[in-house]
């Protein structure tokens, strides 16, 4: 179920090349992300993931050579959680600056539920700790009907259980037709298959 | 026509032609400034009633209407940066900011020196003086959020925001204080229109201004061939450059 | 389920802006101890002389007001952009310069206009006649919105900049200086009993033009901040 | 000309303590503009050459070494 996946791409990337501070981070890469399909981007630190994530969603704009085409509004969760200190869990979700979608209170609970915040629906976030905004922040996978997910370590200061149940509602969503292209840098044990991109070789097979 | 707009955006091409006009146009600007100072300091008569302070206009006029133009230079180019995104415009203004930010300074600083023989203080919150002001204000403000961006390219974007949003505010500034000044004018300052000035004035200072447009110009090609150099130095027509030019 | 509609976003963004400042009231008043403190500065420099003081009350007001309004513009989109939510709404498929436009609009809720509703108070004790009072609030209430628009600009350009805050001043301080005039005009013309309408009437003029443009440079300022 | 002599142009009429130094800061002030690009520009090529130098007599000595 990995390169048979029909019908246009997802998310498109032609020959991209980026320069930063006079060091070549990539050069010529380029991928090719459908629907059913797990990515993960490889590089050591400083290689590159990160701006190779912001240029895939569309927040850098210039300073690359190449072309992103993305036929779908995708997710994009950053290093930063997006989670206002002020406003409580719930309230984060339901008014979310990405103009994702309105839920309803029921889905909300659901999905806080999910990644066991579960009580800490209506208590202001700036008591929760740093892992825990970042799971609020992952909540928002189980809202989204996004069909495209790009993830830029999801799993920073998310504990073991945690990260299991993100991949398994990573597998889960690309089982159902959906595509995710993360970083990470801990090997992915999911079920489904996981294609790699590595900054320096290109797309590994 | 497109072959030549491709050209321009090809730096190497660029510098090679920005060093060819310098050539031949810094010697004729150094010329006509010299001969429009000359003319106008030595060979007209002085104005019947202001004698002869009068002759400052030589260089506080051209400066204040080139640093007006060299605004627009700026912006012009930023707008071309970025709806085209082409990274030749960004190199332009940055290059034309410095230059545009010393002409208004030598605008304001003649017009001060002006003031005192003329209405018997060195600073007169004129509509004119005051506007040259804010624009010095305009200009300083681009040169700054362009050094305070560690990023160059996001720098000349921001950049170019920031000179288009001042160019649609000068006319409204520029309108504002003057009408603000004409609310607030003492009757002891009166202005003697430019409109009468007489021909024998006049052809100077017609000089003066094409003269300060050429330095305007040779200032410009100047920074952004350095500016080009910077910006590619890590391509080998910079190298070739360097390695013939460098070694002294 | 399905994503907000435009205009939805917006009511949304403004909802959110507006509890977030309300759960810092303290934030949300410092703006308006400024003023006060500004205020009181001005007697204590210029004497005590009531007619003095009358004469100058207008401009003192408007710089006051136009002062208190670049402190809290630096932070319109700073907390934002601090903890990543400005990332999400610049990738957000509404068009950005509404949700720019919102941004706006709950900072001026927050500064302009509660400014310009105690401004009263302070021009009495300036000695400002009362007849003024009306063009006072009015003036403040549409320059102060000018003001907001041409500081989210500021902003936008410099919420990536670590040192942005003496910048800022720099970049928007001269585009303030219309509204400024016009808004003292507005205020001397009512105290000498001319009609301060026309003014006024510029300074809504100004309003409109600055609606209508600012939105479109404050949506490209965060773009590229956010690329920076 | 307009001035019969040195002194009257030096002086002119009282307003010469104006007009000279307005005419001076100028020149200064575009002499600088002027300078300043082409200044910029000779450090960079320096600085250019210096690395270039440098990596050449790199490659040289690692050749050698490998040798």
């Amino acid at each position: 179920m990995s390169s048979s996946a029909a019908g246009a791409p997802l998310l498109a990337a032609q020959s991209l090349s980026l320069v930063r501070g006079g060091r070549e981070l990539f050069c010529e890469l380029s991928v090719e992300v459908h629907g059913g399909q797990l990515w993960q981007i490889e590089g050591s630190n400083g290689a590159g993931k990160t701006s190779l994530m912001r240029i895939l969603c569309g927040l850098s704009r210039y300073g690359f050579e190449g072309e992103v085409l993305r036929s779908v509004t995708p997710l994009y969760l950053g290093h930063q959680p997006a989670v206002k200190a002020l406003l409580s869990p719930r309230e984060n979700l339901q008014w979310h600056v990405s103009g994702e979608g309105l839920y309803s209170n029921e889905q909300i609970d659901t999905a806080l539920a999910r990644v066991g915040l579960c009580g800490y629906e209506d208590v202001p976030s700036h008591t929760l700790s740093a892992g825990q905004h970042r799971r609020v922040n992952l909540a928002r996978l189980f809202l989204s009907e996004a069909r495209l997910w790009l993830l830029d370590e999801p799993f920073t200061a998310i504990d073991k259980q945690g990260v299991d149940e993100t991949q398994a509602l990573l597998a889960s969503h690309v089982d159902g037709g959906g595509a995710v292209v993360m970083t990470s840098h801990q090997p992915l044990q999911v079920t489904c298959n996981v294609h790699t991109l590595n900054l320096v070789h290109g797309v590994v097979s | 026509m497109w072959t030549f707009f491709h050209k321009l955006g090809s730096p190497p091409w660029l510098y090679a032609i920005a060093g060819a006009i310098l050539r031949w146009l810094v010697p004729i600007t150094l010329v006509a400034l010299v001969g429009g100072m000359v003319w106008g300091l030595l060979l007209t008569s002085p104005d019947f009633r202001q004698g002869n302070s009068y002759r400052i206009i030589y260089i506080h006029v051209p400066a204040a209407v080139v640093a007006l133009a060299g605004y627009y230079v700026m912006a012009i180019a930023g707008a071309i940066s970025l709806i085209w995104r082409m990274k030749m415009a960004d190199v332009v203004m940055k290059a034309a900011a410095p230059v545009g930010a010393a002409l208004t300074f030598i605008a304001l600083l003649t017009g001060a020196i002006w003031g005192k023989p003329t209405w018997g203080t060195w600073w007169v919150w004129d509509a004119r003086i005051t506007s040259m002001l804010i624009l010095l204000f305009l200009y300083l403000g681009v040169v700054a959020l362009y050094e305070a961006f560690d990023n160059k390219e996001a720098a000349g974007k921001a950049c170019a925001v920031l000179s288009l949003v001042g160019m649609v505010n000068i006319p409204i500034i520029y309108k504002s204080v003057d009408w603000w000044y004409s609310l607030h004018q003492p009757a002891s300052i009166k202005f003697s229109g430019e409109s009468t000035i007489d021909p024998s004035m006049l052809y100077p200072l017609l000089l003066m201004i094409a003269a300060f447009y050429a330095l305007f110009t040779c200032c410009l090609l100047m920074n952004m061939r350095a500016e080009l150099l910077q910006r590619e130095s890590r391509t080998q027509w910079v190298k070739k450059i360097a390695g013939k030019e460098g070694r002294r | 389920m399905s994503a907000p509609h435009t205009g939805q976003f917006c009511a949304l963004l403004l909802r959110r802006q507006l509890l977030l400042a309300m759960r810092r009231p303290i934030e949300m008043g410092n703006p308006l101890l400024f003023f006060t403190m500004v205020i009181v500065l001005f007697p204590l420099g210029l004497g005590p002389a009531p007619d003095k003081l009358a004469i100058f009350a207008p401009g003192v007001l408007w710089i006051t007001a136009l002062l208190s309004n670049l402190l809290t513009s630096d932070a319109v989109f700073r907390s934002d952009f601090d903890d990543g939510s400005l990332e999400q709404l610049v990738l957000a498929p509404q068009p950005l310069f509404l949700s720019a436009l919102a941004y706006i609009l709950a900072h001026w809720l927050t500064t302009g206009l509660l400014l310009a509703l105690v401004s009263p108070i302070f021009a009495l004790m300036l000695n400002l006649p009362v007849s003024a009072l009306g063009t006072l609030i009015v003036s403040l209430l549409l320059g102060t919105a000018v003001l907001s628009l041409l500081g989210g600009i500021g902003a936008a350009l410099t919420v990536g900049l670590k040192r942005g805050g003496v910048l800022i001043s720099l970049l928007i301080l001269p585009l303030y200086l219309p509204v400024l005039i016009f808004g003292t005009a507005a205020v001397q013309a009512a105290v000498t009993g001319t009609p301060s309408g026309p003014y006024l009437a510029i300074l809504g003029a100004m309003l409109s033009l600055a609606i209508a443009l600012a939105p479109l440079a404050i949506a490209a300022g965060l773009r590229i901040s956010i690329d920076a | 000309m307009y001035f019969d002599s040195f002194q009257a142009l030096l002086t002119m009429n009282g307003h010469g303590i104006y007009v000279w130094p307005a005419y001076l800061i100028t020149i200064v002030v575009i002499i600088a503009v002027l300078v300043a690009p082409v200044r910029r520009r000779n450090r960079l090529l320096e600085q250019l050459a210096a690395e270039l130098r440098r990596t050449e007599s790199a490659a040289v000595s690692g050749v050698r070494g490998q040798q």
